[in-house]
C-alpha cells in the first residue's frame, strides 16, 4: 500500500492530515515541482509586502512530514499518470507506484492572448517564485501596472503600496471586485484605494505590452499609453489539469470528482483548486478556488483515500480580504438573481457595509465591509441553512450575535456537544 | 421643586489607584449608584442612591470599593436621633407611611444572647460527635399520648408527621416576594438536607411541585395558589395567621411584581396588586381557626399535618393553646425580629414580643395543660446561628424556621431594602435582570453548606451536654442559664441564673 | 472505518445564560490573563500601554448575557480555513490556539468561525485573537474561574459533536 | 444552708447492685450487703439502700408504706392523711439498731394500708393509681415527710451512710427476701438527706440508678404533664415515674419501654424490616421526651423480678451474671464475684440491652 499525491499545498496537506486520522502507517508520497516545503500561497502578498517572513509562509511546521510518515519529491514534476498500472510518470521517466492517487495539482494563471508577452519585468502572481522575482524589481519609488483588479490582484497592489511601488491597476469591468462587491461597496474600497495612492482604470484592457526585452509600459484598449517598470498579470486562473490533459480522467474546466473527491477513474482522487467540487448554493459541481475549500476537499480525499467514508458536500465560496487595513469578507451568492432579496445595512460614518442575500427563509450569501466581526456566525447560517425568519431584521445590526437568535436555537449552540 | 433635606445615609469610597474603571460596579448596581463618564472615560458614583447593599464591593476584582456611613452629624441629641430626624424628613418629603424591609433592627434585648448552655464536667461525660452517633432528626406532628402495641406490631398508626434531618426548617418566604430563583434554591438545599421548605403564601410554581415532599405549602388570607392540588403537592399545610414583622397587619405585592410566573402561581392576573387581608375573613374566632384546619384536613384526607402560624404577641400562650385545641399539628410562633419583604416601620419595631419569651410561655403554657404533646412547636423569628437553635430546642421548641439567615446564605446583605424589588442580590425582586444573580446551584449549595456546618456545631454543643439525641434537650431548660436578666425574665423564660 | 480516537477527553467552557449576571468580569479577567501583569489586574489596567483584546464575547440584550468563547471545535473551520496555518489544533488536548507570529489578521478564520468568537487584535501588528483556554496560565481559563455566578463552566465534549460538512464519518 | 433534694438537682455517681431468686425462694440481706460494701470506694457515705421483695409474705395484699418524719407534727399530719383515706391495718416503728457511722436518724415508720373503699370509689381511680395519687400528696404538701417506699410485700430501707452501715443499721439480715436492690451514692454537693437517698420506689418499682442523666429536665417535663410530681429532682425519682408510665399506665411491653428509653440510633432503625422500623419511629417520635440520655445504668426491681438497663452507648458499667437460678447485676464485676465466685455465666450488656430476669413462671412484667 502507499499514497502518492501529486501537489503540496492546501490540498495536499488536508489530505495528508486526512489520512492520518485513520491510518498512521501507510507510506504518503508528496509530489511537487516546487522546491520548497509547504506553504501559503496566499502569503506571496504578504511576503512581497513585508508582512511576513519566509520562515513565517510555511503552512506546516518543518517537521510535518517526518510526524505524518510522509515521503517528499520537491522540485520533481510529475509528467503523467499511468492509470492502467497506477503509476505516476515523472519527468526524467521514472515511475511511481500507487495504490491510491490525490490529484491536487492547483491552478495556473490564466493570461489572455496579449501582444509582447514575452518580455521581461511581466509576472504572475500565483507562486513564491513569483514574488521572488517581483521583489528584486518592486523597489521603492517604481511604478507598476497591475492587470486584473480581483483578489490576488489587489492583493499585489497592497503589497506593492506597502513597497512604496506607485501601482496602476487596470481592469476590464466596470467596477472593482466586480463579482464580490456591488457599486457602493466598490466605492468604498475604490476610496481606500485612492487613499493609498493607486490609480484604478477601469473599462478597459491592455492591448499591448510596450518596451524592448523589458515590458517599460501598456497601451490600452482606448490607445493611452502608461508607463511602467513592471508588469503584474493577475487576471484569473484555471484549474492545473494538464497533467491529465487527453487521458480517460474525466474533466470538464476542472476534474471532475464527486462528494467523496474521488474521480470517474477508482483509486483516483483529487481535491483543491483543480477540482471541481460540489457547490451546494449553486447545487452543482464547480471549482471552488478557496483555502478552507481546498482543505476540506483534501481532508475528505484523504479520509477515503485510508479507507473511511467521508463526504464533503457543503463547499461554497467564501473569501476574506483586508485590503490596505480594510477588511471585507463575503460568503456564498454576491449578486442579486431571481427568488434572492437583500437587505443591507450602510453606515457610512463607520464606513461599515453590509449586505445579506437571502433566499426564502435562508441566507445565501453575504458581504460585510470593516465591521466583519463575528462574520462566522452569518457563514454558519449559510452552512447550516438556518431558518432565519425569527432573526432576520436583526441581520446586520451592531449587536448581531447569539442574542440575537430564538432561545431555542441560541442554546442549541452554544451547549452542542456538553456531556450532562 | 423644593430641595430635598435628606442627604445621602452612605458614602461610596472609590479607590483611585485600584478602581480599573471596568464598570463591573456599573453593571451591578440597580440602584444607579454608579455611573461611566464617557467624558473623562471613568468611573463616578452617586452617593445618594446607595442602599449599602455590598454588591458592587463584593462584585469590584479589585476592591476598590467600600462603603461608609455618611459621617455627617447632626447636633449631639439622645432623644431627636439621627434616624428619628431622617424619618420625619422622609415622611414630611413623601406624606407616605414608612416601609422597610427585613426585621426588627431595634436595640430590644436579644433573649439569645442572654442564655447560656450548659457542657459535661466529670460528673458525666461529654459525648464525641465524632466518634458516637449524634441525631437530630426531628418529627413534627401530632404525638398520641401513648402508643398502643400489639403482638410486637404498632396498633395504631401515628397521625402524619414532617420527618426532618435537622430541626430546621426554611421559613415562609413567598414567591413574589422572593424570586423564584431564590424559592427554588431553599426548595433543593431543603430537598438534600431533608428538611422542609415553606411556600409562603406565594402559591406553588410548577416547576417546585417536585420538591413536594420537602414543601410546606402555605394557606393564608389572600388563598393565592391555594386549590387542590396545591393542597396536595406539599408534605404540610400551614395557615398562616400572622407574621412576626407585621403582627395584624396583611400583605401587599404590587402589581408591577405580578409578572408572568407569579400571575400564573398565586392565580391572580398579570399587572394585579395581591393583597392578603389582615385576617382571614373567614377566620375571625378560634372556632373558626378550627374549621379551616379540620377542611384542610378533609381536603387532604388526614394525610399531612396542619401547621398554623401566628405572631408572638402578649396573649401569645393562651393563644397556642387554642390553636392546639382547635386541631393543629403544628404551631410556628414568629418573633418581632422575624423579617419581611416589606412592613410598615412603625409596626415592624414596635409591635409583637421577643420570640423566647413567646417560646417559653408557650411551651410552660401547653405543658400545664398536658396537651404539649399534641402539637409540635416551631420557633420563628431571627434564629442566626446554631447556638440558637440548641437554646430554642431547650426552651421547648421542636424545631426553628429560619429565613434572614437563609436570606444571608444566599447572599442577601440585610440592606432593608426589599421593598423596593430592586434587590441587587437577586433574592427580593421579580427583575429578571436581577433574578438570575442567584445561581439555584450556588445558593441551594450555600444553604446546605449553612445546615450542615449548623449541624455540626449543633452536634457538638449536644455533645458537650452529654447528649446525643435532639430530643432529649426539647424543653430541657436546665441545661440552660440566664445572665444579665431580671427574675421574671428568668422566670418566663423557665431558666435559672448563671451560677445557680 | 473508525477515526483514531484523541487522546484527551475534550473540554469546552459552557455558558449559563439564565444565570450570567452581565457584570463582564469574564472580560476584565480575560484581558489580564492575556497581559503581561496575569495575576494583577490593577498593573494590567493601569500599565500595560495597549490593553490586550478579551478573547470573550460577552453579549447583552437585557436581560439576557452570557459569555461566549472558542468552542475548540472537533472540526475546527478556523483551522482549515487558515492560510497561513497559525491556527492549530492540539492534537492530543483539541485546543484550538493561533500562533501569532505566523498570523497576518486576513480574518479567514472570523469568516469561518460558526461562533463569531475570533476578535481582531489590532495592538500591534494585526492578528486573530481568540480563546486558548488559558494554557499558558495552567489550563483554568480566567473567566470561568472569576465568573461570580458559575454562569460560565467547564464541560466534557461528546465524541463528534461538530459535524463536519456532510454529517458524521460514515 | 446547702440545699436538699427537691429543692436542688443534685447529680451524682453510684454503685448498684441487684440479686434475684428466680424460683422466688427467699434468702438474707447478707449477700447484697457484700455485694454493694465491695463497691465501697464508689459511693462517699451521703446515701444508700436497698429494696428487698417477699419481705412480708403475711401482710402482701396490703400496700406497705415505709415513711420518714423529721418530726412528730409531720408525723401526726400524715397519719391523719392516712387514716383518712385507707385502712391501716398496721403500723410500727421500723426495727433499727444504732450505728455510729448513722447519725441524724428521722423517724422512720411503716404502716400496712389498703385504700379506703369510700374514698376509692369517690376517686374513680384504682387501687394503684390512688395510691399514687396519695404518695405524691404525702410528699407534695406534708412538711417534713416523705414515702419511702409504697409497694406490697416489698419496702425500701435507706438511709444517709455507707450501704453497708446502712444495711447494719436497718437490720436487714433479719429479713428474707427473693429480690434484692442495692445502692451506694456518690453525690456532688449535697448535704445528704434521708429522703433523698435510693433506692427510689412506687408502688412496687424500685429503682437503683447509677448515673447522670442528661435528659433529666426533657424528661421531668414530660412526664409532669402525666400527674407525676417530681419532687426530688433526681434522676431515679423519673426513671421511676417513666417505667410506671410506661408499664402500668400505658401498658405497653418492656420491650417497648426499653426501646423509649434506650432507643436504638436512626441508622440501625434504617435498618430493621418494615414492620419493626414503623414500631420503633412510633416508638421514638411519640415517647422521644423520654428518651433517657447520657449516662446511666439501672436495676428496676418489681414484684416480678427485675430489669436492668444500661443507656444506648454504655457510657457506665454494668455486669450481669447467671447462677443456677440466681441472676446478679451490678456496676462491678467484683460486686457480683464475691458472693457469686464462680457463675455459669457472666457479661456485659451492650448499650440499650436489656438484661431481664423474671420469677419463673411469670411471663412479662
Amino acid at each position: 500500500m502507499s499514497f502518492v499525491i501529486i501537489g503540496n499545498s492546501t490540498a495536499a496537506i488536508g489530505a495528508v492530515e486526512g489520512i492520518r486520522r485513520y491510518d498512521k502507517h501507510t507510506p504518503i508520497t508528496i509530489i511537487s515541482d516546487e522546491p520548497y516545503h509547504t506553504y501559503s500561497r496566499p502569503l506571496i502578498s504578504y511576503y512581497l509586502g513585508g508582512k511576513t517572513t519566509e520562515e513565517n509562509m510555511l503552512y506546516r511546521s518543518k517537521d510535518f512530514y517526518e510526524k505524518n510518515n510522509v515521503k517528499t519529491m520537491l522540485g520533481v514534476k510529475a509528467e503523467s499518470v499511468d492509470f492502467k498500472k497506477k503509476e505516476v510518470i515523472l519527468q526524467d521517466g521514472s515511475r511511481i507506484p500507487y495504490s491510491k492517487l490525490l490529484i491536487a495539482t492547483g491552478a495556473k494563471p490564466f493570461v489572455p492572448p496579449m501582444e509582447g508577452l514575452g518580455k521581461e519585468n511581466i509576472f504572475n502572481f500565483i507562486k513564491f517564485d513569483d514574488v521572488k522575482k517581483i521583489e528584486k524589481v518592486a523597489v521603492k519609488g517604481s511604478k507598476a501596472i497591475v492587470v486584473g483588479a480581483s483578489f490576488s490582484g489587489l492583493k499585489a497592489v497592497e503589497a506593492l503600496v506597502h513597497r512604496g511601488v506607485k501601482v496602476t491597476v487596470i481592469d476590464i469591468m466596470s467596477r472593482i471586485m466586480p463579482r464580490v462587491l456591488d457599486d457602493t461597496a466598490a466605492s468604498i474600497v475604490m476610496e481606500t484605494l485612492r487613499d493609498s495612492g493607486v490609480e484604478v482604470l477601469l473599462n478597459t484592457t491592455v492591448e499591448k505590452i510596450l518596451g524592448g526585452d523589458r515590458a517599460t509600459g501598456v497601451l490600452l484598449k482606448d490607445g493611452s499609453e502608461l508607463s511602467c517598470d513592471f508588469i503584474i498579470l493577475a487576471i484569473g486562473v484555471r484549474c492545473n489539469t494538464d497533467i491529465v490533459k487527453g487521458t480517460e480522467l474525466k474533466t470538464n474546466r476542472g476534474i471532475v470528482v464527486d462528494s467523496r473527491m474521488q474521480t470517474n477513474i477508482p483509486d483516483v482522487y483529487a481535491a483543491g483548486d483543480v477540482a471541481e467540487g460540489y457547490n451546494f448554493i449553486e447545487d452543482k459541481y464547480m471549482e471552488i478556488a478557496i483555502i478552507p475549500n481546498a482543505y476540506k476537499q483534501g481532508e475528505t480525499a484523504g479520509a477515503n483515500m485510508a479507507g473511511a467514508c467521508k463526504v464533503f458536500d457543503k463547499g461554497f465560496i467564501m473569501n476574506s480580504m483586508p485590503l490596505l487595513g480594510l477588511p471585507i469578507i463575503s460568503a456564498g451568492v454576491s449578486e442579486q438573481r431571481e427568488g434572492i432579496s437583500v437587505k443591507t445595512v450602510y453606515k457610512p460614518e463607520k464606513n461599515s457595509y453590509k449586505k445579506f442575500y437571502i433566499k426564502g427563509n435562508n441566507l445565501v450569501g453575504y458581504l460585510l465591509i470593516n465591521d466583519v466581526d463575528r462574520a462566522g456566525i452569518y457563514t454558519s447560517f449559510i452552512k447550516d441553512k438556518t431558518d432565519i425568519s425569527a432573526f432576520e431584521d436583526s441581520l446586520g445590526s451592531d449587536d448581531f450575535g447569539f442574542v440575537s437568535l430564538p432561545k431555542a436555537l441560541r442554546k442549541d449552540k452554544m451547549l452542542k456537544g456538553e456531556v450532562v | 421643586m423644593s430641595i430635598n433635606y435628606l442627604t445621602p445615609e452612605f458614602v461610596i469610597e472609590r479607590d483611585r489607584d485600584r478602581c480599573i474603571d471596568c464598570q463591573v460596579c456599573v453593571r451591578q448596581c440597580a440602584n444607579l449608584a454608579h455611573s461611566f463618564d464617557e467624558e473623562d472615560q471613568k468611573v463616578v458614583s452617586d452617593d445618594s442612591k446607595c442602599v449599602n447593599c455590598h454588591r458592587c464591593v463584593v462584585l469590584c476584582p479589585t476592591r476598590a470599593l467600600t462603603i461608609k456611613r455618611n459621617p455627617l452629624e447632626f447636633k449631639e441629641n439622645a432623644n431627636w436621633t439621627p434616624k428619628a430626624i431622617r424619618e420625619i424628613y422622609k415622611q414630611a418629603e413623601t406624606g407616605g407611611i414608612l416601609l422597610t424591609g427585613m426585621g426588627n433592627d431595634m436595640p430590644y434585648p436579644i433573649y439569645w444572647d442572654h442564655i447560656l448552655l450548659n457542657a459535661s464536667q466529670v460528673t458525666n461525660p461529654s459525648i464525641d460527635p465524632l466518634r458516637e452517633p449524634m441525631e437530630l432528626k426531628t418529627f413534627l406532628g401530632r404525638k398520641p399520648e401513648m402508643l398502643r402495641v400489639e403482638d410486637g406490631k404498632l396498633a395504631e398508626k401515628l397521625p402524619p408527621q414532617l420527618e426532618l434531618e435537622m430541626p430546621v426548617m426554611f421559613s415562609a418566604m413567598s414567591f413574589g416576594s422572593i424570586s423564584l430563583n431564590a424559592c427554588e434554591s431553599m426548595a433543593r438545599a431543603a430537598s438534600e438536607v431533608g428538611i422542609m421548605y415553606n411556600t409562603g403564601e406565594g402559591g406553588l410554581h410548577r416547576n417546585l411541585r417536585k420538591y413536594g415532599k420537602n414543601t410546606i405549602v402555605q394557606v393564608a388570607s389572600g388563598r393565592f395558589g391555594v386549590d387542590p392540588d396545591y393542597l396536595q403537592a406539599g408534605a404540610a399545610i400551614e395557615i398562616k395567621i400572622g407574621q412576626g414583622a407585621k403582627p395584624g397587619i396583611g400583605g401587599h405585592l404590587p402589581g408591577e411584581k405580578v409578572g408572568e410566573e407569579v400571575s400564573a402561581t398565586r392565580m391572580i392576573p398579570i399587572g394585579s396588586d395581591a393583597i392578603s387581608p389582615a385576617p382571614h375573613h373567614d377566620i375571625y374566632s378560634i372556632e373558626d381557626l378550627r374549621q379551616l384546619i379540620y377542611s384542610l384536613k378533609e381536603a387532604t384526607n388526614y394525610e399531612k399535618p396542619v401547621s398554623v402560624k401566628i405572631a408572638a404577641v402578649h396573649n401569645v400562650a393562651a393563644i397556642c393553646s387554642g390553636i392546639a385545641r382547635a386541631g393543629a399539628d403544628i404551631i410556628a410562633i414568629d418573633g418581632y425580629r422575624g423579617g419581611t419583604g416589606a412592613a410598615p416601620t412603625r409596626i415592624r419595631d414596635n409591635v409583637g414580643i421577643p420570640v423566647e419569651l413567646a417560646l417559653a410561655a408557650v411551651d410552660s403554657r401547653l405543658r400545664e395543660e398536658g396537651i404539649r404533646n399534641q402539637v409540635s412547636l416551631v420557633c420563628a423569628g431571627s434564629i442566626r446561628n446554631s447556638a440558637d437553635i440548641i437554646k430554642a430546642v431547650a426552651l421547648g421548641a421542636d424545631a426553628v424556621y429560619i429565613a434572614s439567615a437563609a436570606l444571608i446564605a444566599m447572599g442577601c446583605h440585610m440592606c432593608q431594602k426589599c421593598y423596593t424589588g430592586k434587590c441587587n442580590w437577586g433574592i427580593a425582586t421579580q427583575d429578571p435582570n436581577l433574578t438570575k444573580r442567584l445561581n439555584p446551584e450556588i445558593a441551594s449549595r450555600r444553604l446546605a453548606n449553612l445546615l450542615h456546618a449548623w449541624a455540626h456545631e449543633m452536634k457538638e454543643m449536644l455533645g458537650g451536654m452529654g447528649i446525643n439525641a435532639i430530643e432529649s434537650l426539647r424543653g430541657n431548660r436546665l441545661m440552660l442559664r440566664g445572665v444579665g436578666l431580671s427574675d421574671r425574665e428568668l422566670k418566663i423564660l423557665g431558666i435559672k441564673a448563671a451560677g445557680e | 472505518m473508525d477515526r483514531i480516537p484523541d487522546s484527551a477527553k475534550r473540554k469546552r467552557v459552557y455558558a449559563r445564560e439564565e444565570v450570567c449576571v452581565g457584570c463582564r468580569l469574564c472580560e476584565v479577567y480575560c484581558i489580564a490573563a492575556h497581559s503581561s501583569y496575569k495575576n494583577d489586574l490593577i498593573k494590567a489596567f493601569k500599565r500595560s500601554y495597549i490593553r490586550p483584546v478579551p478573547r470573550i464575547v460577552v453579549e447583552e440584550r437585557k436581560p439576557i448575557s452570557f459569555g461566549l468563547q472558542c468552542r475548540h471545535c472537533e472540526e475546527p473551520e478556523c483551522v482549515k480555513g487558515c492560510i497561513t496555518g497559525a491556527m492549530q489544533q492540539d492534537p492530543e488536548t483539541g485546543i484550538v490556539t493561533n500562533d501569532e507570529a505566523r498570523c497576518i489578521g486576513c480574518w479567514t478564520c472570523i469568516l469561518a468561525c460558526p461562533y463569531g468568537v475570533i476578535m481582531r487584535d489590532y495592538r500591534e501588528k494585526k492578528v486573530a485573537a481568540k480563546c486558548d483556554f488559558c494554557i499558558e496560565n495552567g489550563g483554568e481559563p480566567a473567566c470561568v474561574k472569576n465568573c461570580p455566578n458559575e454562569a460560565l463552566y467547564i464541560g466534557d465534549v461528546r465524541e463528534s459533536c461538530d459535524d463536519a460538512e456532510g454529517g458524521p464519518d460514515k | 444552708m446547702l440545699v436538699r433534694e427537691g429543692q436542688v438537682r443534685i447529680p451524682s455517681g453510684c454503685a448498684i447492685s441487684g440479686i434475684i431468686n428466680k424460683k422466688g425462694e427467699l434468702f438474707s440481706g447478707s449477700d447484697i450487703i457484700k455485694s454493694i460494701s465491695l463497691m465501697h470506694d464508689r459511693s462517699n457515705g451521703l446515701g444508700g439502700g436497698f429494696a428487698a421483695y417477699g419481705i412480708y409474705p403475711e401482710y402482701k395484699d396490703l400496700y406497705a408504706f415505709h415513711m420518714f418524719y423529721d418530726d412528730t407534727n409531720a408525723k401526726d399530719n400524715t397519719e391523719h392523711f392516712l387514716n383518712k383515706h385507707f385502712n391501716v391495718e398496721l403500723s410500727g416503728k421500723i426495727p433499727t439498731r444504732k450505728v455510729a457511722a448513722i447519725t441524724n436518724v428521722p423517724i422512720i415508720w411503716r404502716y400496712f394500708v389498703s385504700p379506703r373503699k369510700d374514698k376509692l370509689e369517690e376517686s374513680g381511680l384504682s387501687d394503684d393509681e390512688f395510691v399514687v395519687r396519695c404518695v405524691m400528696k404525702i410528699n407534695n404538701s406534708i412538711d417534713g415527710a416523705f414515702v419511702v417506699s409504697s409497694g406490697k410485700d416489698m419496702g425500701a430501707f435507706k438511709a444517709v451512710g455507707y450501704p453497708e452501715d446502712i444495711g447494719e443499721f436497718y437490720m436487714l439480715e433479719n429479713y428474707k427476701a427473693y429480690i434484692w436492690t442495692a445502692h451506694g451514692r456518690f453525690p456532688t454537693n449535697t448535704p445528704g438527706w434521708w429522703g433523698g437517698a435510693h433506692p427510689f420506689t412506687l408502688l412496687d418499682w424500685s429503682i437503683v440508678h447509677n448515673g447522670e442523666i442528661s435528659s433529666y429536665d426533657a424528661n421531668r417535663r414530660y412526664i409532669e404533664m402525666f400527674g407525676y410530681k417530681c419532687t426530688l429532682q433526681t434522676d431515679t425519682e423519673a426513671i421511676t415515674y417513666i417505667f410506671d408510665l410506661l408499664l402500668r399506665k400505658h401498658k405497653l411491653p418492656l420491650d417497648v419501654a426499653v426501646t423509649a428509653m434506650a432507643a436504638p440510633f436512626w441508622s440501625e432503625i434504617d435498618r430493621m424490616d418494615e414492620d419493626k422500623k414503623e414500631l420503633v419511629k412510633a416508638i421514638r417520635a411519640t415517647y422521644s421526651s423520654i428518651l433517657v440520655n447520657g449516662p446511666f445504668s439501672i436495676i428496676l426491681g418489681f414484684k416480678n423480678g427485675i430489669v436492668a438497663l444500661n443507656d444506648r452507648i454504655k457510657l457506665r458499667s454494668l455486669v450481669a451474671a447467671e447462677k443456677d437460678d440466681f441472676v446478679y447485676v451490678a456496676s462491678e464485676e467484683s460486686a457480683i464475684r464475691v458472693v457469686c465466685p464462680e457463675p455459669d455465666r457472666i457479661w456485659a450488656p451492650r448499650g440499650g440491652e436489656p438484661v431481664v430476669a423474671l420469677l419463673e413462671g411469670v411471663e412479662t412484667i
